[in-house]
């Protein structure tokens, strides 16, 4: 036995096309100039945009036919994070698609099949995954009590202020549940919007005291923790298809960058000190990308085994350390205009900060997989 | 001049207790750590107010000359209140460019009437001052500096644009590096040096965002502006060598600078602070062992820099290489800050995905706008890069 | 000649018991590692005498033509082979520039006479293959190679000077890239590629010590050395041409290669079974957290090269950088081994600090010699240094 | 309080006087041919030059005068070290001047004073520190009984082929202490040469079963785990010194390379992808020697504080990282050059290797650091 265990990577005909109408489209709709004009106000997305991208069924791909979704499994949501992340384009897709894993995973088919639909269909969700700051500490202090009564605080909570559905782990006496909660049952003020590091998303802080869920909307029983654990990797992977997106785009901007701007009498990006960067970040990029498609080839709608697991890690940790370097020598390599709103690195170095820290850093990553592979 | 230890102890007591006493109250609002971060005028007034009134009780410019505003005494004085001002965690006194570059030059080759209308306006903070060195197509590369100016009569016609101007909206004057003779043989030679006013008709300034969100830069227009001809310092052609003597000044007020804390620095003590009740797998962080090896790391960057300055001033250490450690102190300094700043929001965890207005951020949002802020000195000035280039060139004698 | 799956599983099978029954037994000395690492005429004995064994079962050479000492099959089942041999950790098939460059070409456009010649003694290790490409003063600048050939009658008369000739030594033959014009507009072409005896007169070889302390490369001068003028592939000017079709070859079996094992790899899985019984700080090595990251990074860079391969053969994604994997692949390998090695025996504690020839050396002396040996791949063929400027100007399309 | 602490840096006259006069002797009497003579037979050094060592008093420097020493305290050493590691010359000085320091910490000077005195006049001794490969834990199997019958092995004991005096730290009952083991005394086949990466180097395994010592040739009390614990400060600082001068001679190596050697048409030292990196390895050199003259600075005869452990480990965790890099990129930088025997690269990277593993890697003293920092 090797320590590198499972090397599967598979592609199916479906994801390619994914990847390419995914990519002509962010491309035709989403230039950086529109991803610009929402940075500072609204929700961070065009409207219309998600309406086309619920109509492109993108929503449902993970989802059973069933439930009006495509049945092509997790794994082909890879390539279009890929391609959104490329364009820097959000939406609430990569928490929707989530929240969707996680109610097929912890209520099944058959109960959620609703709101599955709803899904499916476009309509905006989430899952509050967090407390504290802490990835490593999967503890749930929420509760819910037998009325259906919820008390906590839930933060960083992205795209609470348009999901029409947030799922929220609570505690149910000593067991793991999930309240579903809808967006019209909110309070006014059980909202907090954060302020990003990343302009180009959305996050809140939810305040569960004085809210109530019918009882009928939480979700009990064994398998909701292991619902939980395997969307957080589901997570971990899709932020990571996203960031080696992003991080490519970066590259690109680099490198455009290297091959126009002359000092001193030469194209900078003559200069190996300069261009040997940029090979550090092809080489970790395509190593990201390697791990993610593996990934890809490796999640499916079951409970994640070890390798997939592993896989997971693994391109989270990688996507993740690439896409950090990338933002950060992509400020520095453009010179003054780097340090200039103005100039793009400031989107990917600023993407590089959010990722990194969306369902565990590298470090938390890399720590977890010692323990699957070298215990 | 020669002033005792004990004559300084007691005036560092002094000193000391007027900051305690004097040293303002949180405004409310995020203060710059250093002159390239003043943003608005809320900042301004503020810094400004404060800046007056060190002048005022006579903490500032204290080597100056009497007559222009100054103290008249020895350095050291300077130098203690600066590390007292350090200490005491003040704001920064932030007419950098006329405390630090165009004041001490002034004050060394400026005629009687330069010194007697700008000096003590620079201690006092009534005019500020800007500096009009790179541009836009010559980030690195100085020398190339094409901004035209041109004599015309008593007149100087000003043709061109600089960029990162800080503070080039409240300034009243610049220093600006201007090519008087494209024609000369060496690129430097057709430089000069002028003192120039910001308030003429054809200098129009326009703020750059920087990659914070904020402002603190601007780009500035030169077109067909006149300046009198007296704000030449020097004679012309002499632009380069005077432009590389305002560096030297740098160092503080023992080089000349009218002294003042021009920075707050950011240190490793100050990260460690900021991580206190962050928690990494459900423990302090500061227990995870890969995280306490990286904080290591950071504090050895940190005290190697401290120890560095010291082994600079002992002769027979320095033999080696001499010239490394003062040559490659920028290369160094900036490029640890980085690290130790990204580092900082690294292990922030989810909290380091917040920003700047955020309420529940940790420090405000310090960490992450330090960390961008960071850039300024690893690309002003030179980027590390070509610092590298100098350094290897300079002290290892490796070819260009 | 298509193979099914079948057919290939029986044969795996076959194969493998072959091995299992005929892997020799450890002959009480370190066997090389690669072709570069034959060092001593003991080495040489026994690794000649295993690759006839391999040859004479059927083994090697599978794809070549039967009438030149080849199986002439599919070179699948040679795929086979190699992968059981790498499974089983036999010793390596150490004719690797007979078998993997000059061989390959001389079936591919040698002339009957050269076939019948050179192929079976290549396969059946009779005749020893070394290449004669670097000379001293071009060691990453191939195309300037220096080394004269002139025709003189049916003769070409050689002097100059190849450097890094494994098994120089030993070799009978080299392929050799010399210089017929020296006129040529562009240097490329100028050059000419010969199958170079190496016992006639004129050529002398020195052994080179290695930084391991052990041989296996020479020097090799030409002096005024006549070689026949049929030694020529070729027209005259072609050499760089042929040159870089050589290196196609190396990619195993189906590129043409005759096949079998000519490294023994060393991965990852080797490091953490070596570092078994090793304590750091009273505990297994392993359980120590900053290792365990480090040992984890060493894990996903081998783990990535492995998927890297496998998505370079999915045609939808590698549309972003096309060719990037395998134009890097040499520069991640190389690079990604060496740093591996050496965290092996900085994690080896007080027993990093012994080498090859010491009874208690862990795996004897293994990790140390294998990181001093792992620069022959980050020098040799194109440094890491000039790799990267490849990927850099092929890939992202960088200026020169 | 800043975590910073103690930044005392000084220098004295006689430190200067001694960085000079060594630097010269090491300079006219080893150069690199010969201490390549030495690299695979014999001592390792040459017997003649160990005796100008003794004789230029450099084995006393840190012993008090009544023993005939200088007095000048183990911080004197420091730019010997330096001297001599730059010149790639071994001698047993290490090992004797460490020897000389546990034996002033562990027996006193009185009682140690005749022993010290033949350290002083130059007899070669040695201190047995190891049983096993882990610096990191100091725990000693070895025993000795009343009778001063020793039993027990040690791994890795430098110079032991030569010292006259080896130092053996055993268990006596429950306590720590120290037996003073002469050569004289030692039996055939008590040690075991070992063979090493740093050919400049020699050390053995030694066998105490069926050893005895002469009880009174035994040190015991409450001081001498002390006085092991601050040696081995010590000794990480005389490595450490050694290995920043070891540094500083071979990236002047490599730089004299790179100002010398011509590749496609230009000197290779213009390339930045060689040139940024030794500017690397002098940034790290820089560190290197302000640590190790703050540590020279703090260390004096008596226990060791806080702040000299801080000052030792960061001298060490530092020197034998920038080493290590130097001494790896000066392979690299040489091309093919550098993969051969006859290139000085490979002195520097063995020497590289063994100094690192001598009282603990990097890694090792950024542990105990954060200890000493952080909690």
């Amino acid at each position: 036995m090797t320590v590198l265990g499972n090397t599967a990577l598979s592609f199916t005909e479906e994801q390619a096309m994914l990847l390419d109408v995914a990519r002509d489209f962010c491309r035709d709709k989403s230039p950086l100039s529109t991803v610009r004009e929402h940075l500072e106000s609204g929700p961070g997305f065009d409207a219309g945009l998600w309406r086309e991208i619920a109509e492109l069924g993108w929503c449902g791909i993970s989802l059973p036919e069933s439930c009006g979704g495509s049945g092509l499994g997790v794994g082909a949501l890879v390539p279009v994070l890929e391609a959104m992340g490329r364009a820097m384009l959000t939406t609430p897709l990569l928490s929707t698609a989530l929240a969707g894993q996680l109610l097929l995973r912890a209520a099944g088919q058959e109960r959620a099949e609703s709101w599955l639909a709803d899904i499916a269909a476009g309509s905006a969700a989430t899952v509050a995954w967090l407390e504290g700051g802490d990835w490593g500490d999967p503890a749930i202090h929420s509760t819910v009590d037998a009325g259906g009564a919820l008390s906590g605080q839930k933060r960083f909570v992205v795209d609470a202020g348009v999901a029409a559905l947030i799922l929220v782990p609570v505690m149910q006496g000593d067991e793991p549940a999930l309240a579903l909660l809808r967006r019209e049952n909110l309070p006014d003020g059980a909202l907090t919007p954060n302020v990003l590091i990343d302009q180009t998303r959305r996050s809140a802080n939810l305040h569960l005291d004085g809210i109530s869920v019918d009882p009928a909307d939480i979700v009990t029983g064994p398998q909701v923790e292991r619902a939980l654990a395997d969307t957080r990797l589901l997570g971990a992977l899709l932020v990571a298809a996203e960031a080696a997106g992003s991080a490519g785009a970066c590259l690109d901007t680099v490198v455009e960058y290297l091959k126009t701007r002359k000092q001193f009498g030469k194209l900078i990006g003559s200069y190996q000190a300069l261009k040997h960067p940029c090979v550090d970040i092809l080489l970790g990029l395509d190593d990201a990308r390697s791990f993610i498609y593996h990934a890809a080839t490796l999640v499916h709608d079951g409970p994640l085994d070890a390798d997939a697991e592993i896989a997971c890690r693994m391109a989270k940790a990688q996507a993740c350390e690439v896409l950090s370097y990338a933002g950060d020598r992509a400020v520095q390599f453009h010179g003054g205009m780097g340090f200039t709103w103005e100039c793009d690195a400031q989107l990917y170095i600023r993407r590089a900060q959010w990722s990194q820290q969306q369902f565990g850093d590298p470090q938390h990553h890399r720590k977890r997989l010692a323990t699957l592979l070298l215990d | 001049m020669s002033t005792s230890e004990q004559q300084l102890q007691e005036f560092r007591a002094e000193v000391s207790a007027w900051l305690q006493a004097n040293n303002p109250p949180d405004p409310g609002f995020l203060l710059p750590q250093t002159f390239m971060e003043v943003g608005d005028e809320r900042q301004l007034d503020f810094l400004r107010e404060w800046q007056h009134k060190v002048w005022s009780a006579g903490y500032l410019g204290m080597a100056w000359p009497r007559e222009y505003g100054g103290g008249g005494m020895d350095p050291a004085f300077q130098s203690v209140v600066d590390q007292e001002m350090r200490r005491h965690n003040v704001p920064i006194c932030f007419n950098v460019i006329g405390l630090g570059w165009a004041g001490p030059l002034i004050k060394d080759i400026g005629t009687h009437e330069q010194k007697a209308r700008y000096l003590k306006n620079i201690l006092s903070a009534e005019d500020i001052w800007c500096q009009g060195f790179s541009e836009p197509e010559h980030g690195s590369d100085l020398g190339n500096a094409q901004t035209r100016a041109v004599r015309d009569g008593d007149e100087y016609v000003i043709n061109g644009q600089k960029i990162w101007t800080t503070m080039g909206n409240f300034a009243r004057y610049m220093i600006l590096l201007a090519r008087t003779n494209p024609e000369a043989e060496r690129k430097y030679d057709g430089l000069s040096f002028f003192l120039s006013p910001m308030d003429v008709p054809g200098v129009d300034t326009r703020p750059i965002r920087k990659i914070t969100g904020e402002y603190g830069f601007t780009e500035t227009f030169f077109t067909d502006a006149r300046i009198p001809a007296d704000c030449l310092m020097g004679e012309e052609g002499e632009g380069w060598r005077i432009a590389m003597q305002t560096l030297q000044y740098e160092r503080g007020a023992e080089a000349g600078a009218a002294g003042g804390l021009s920075m707050i620095r950011v240190t490793v003590d100050d990260m460690i602070q900021g991580l206190q009740g962050v928690r990494r797998d459900g423990e302090p962080v500061l227990r995870d062992p890969v995280v306490r090896d990286q904080v290591v790391r950071a504090i050895m960057e940190e005290k190697a820099m401290v120890l560095g300055a010291r082994r600079a001033g002992v002769g027979p250490l320095t033999t080696d290489y001499p010239g490394s450690l003062p040559l490659s102190s920028k290369l160094r300094l900036s490029e640890s800050t980085r690290r130790m700043r990204q580092l900082a929001i690294n292990l922030q965890g989810a909290e380091g995905g917040l920003y700047v207005g955020d309420a529940q951020a940790r420090q405000g949002g310090f960490w992450q706008r330090a960390y961008f802020n960071s850039f300024s000195a690893t690309i002003g000035g030179g980027t590390s890069q070509v610092q590298a280039n100098i350094v290897a060139e300079h002290i290892l004698g490796l070819p260009k």
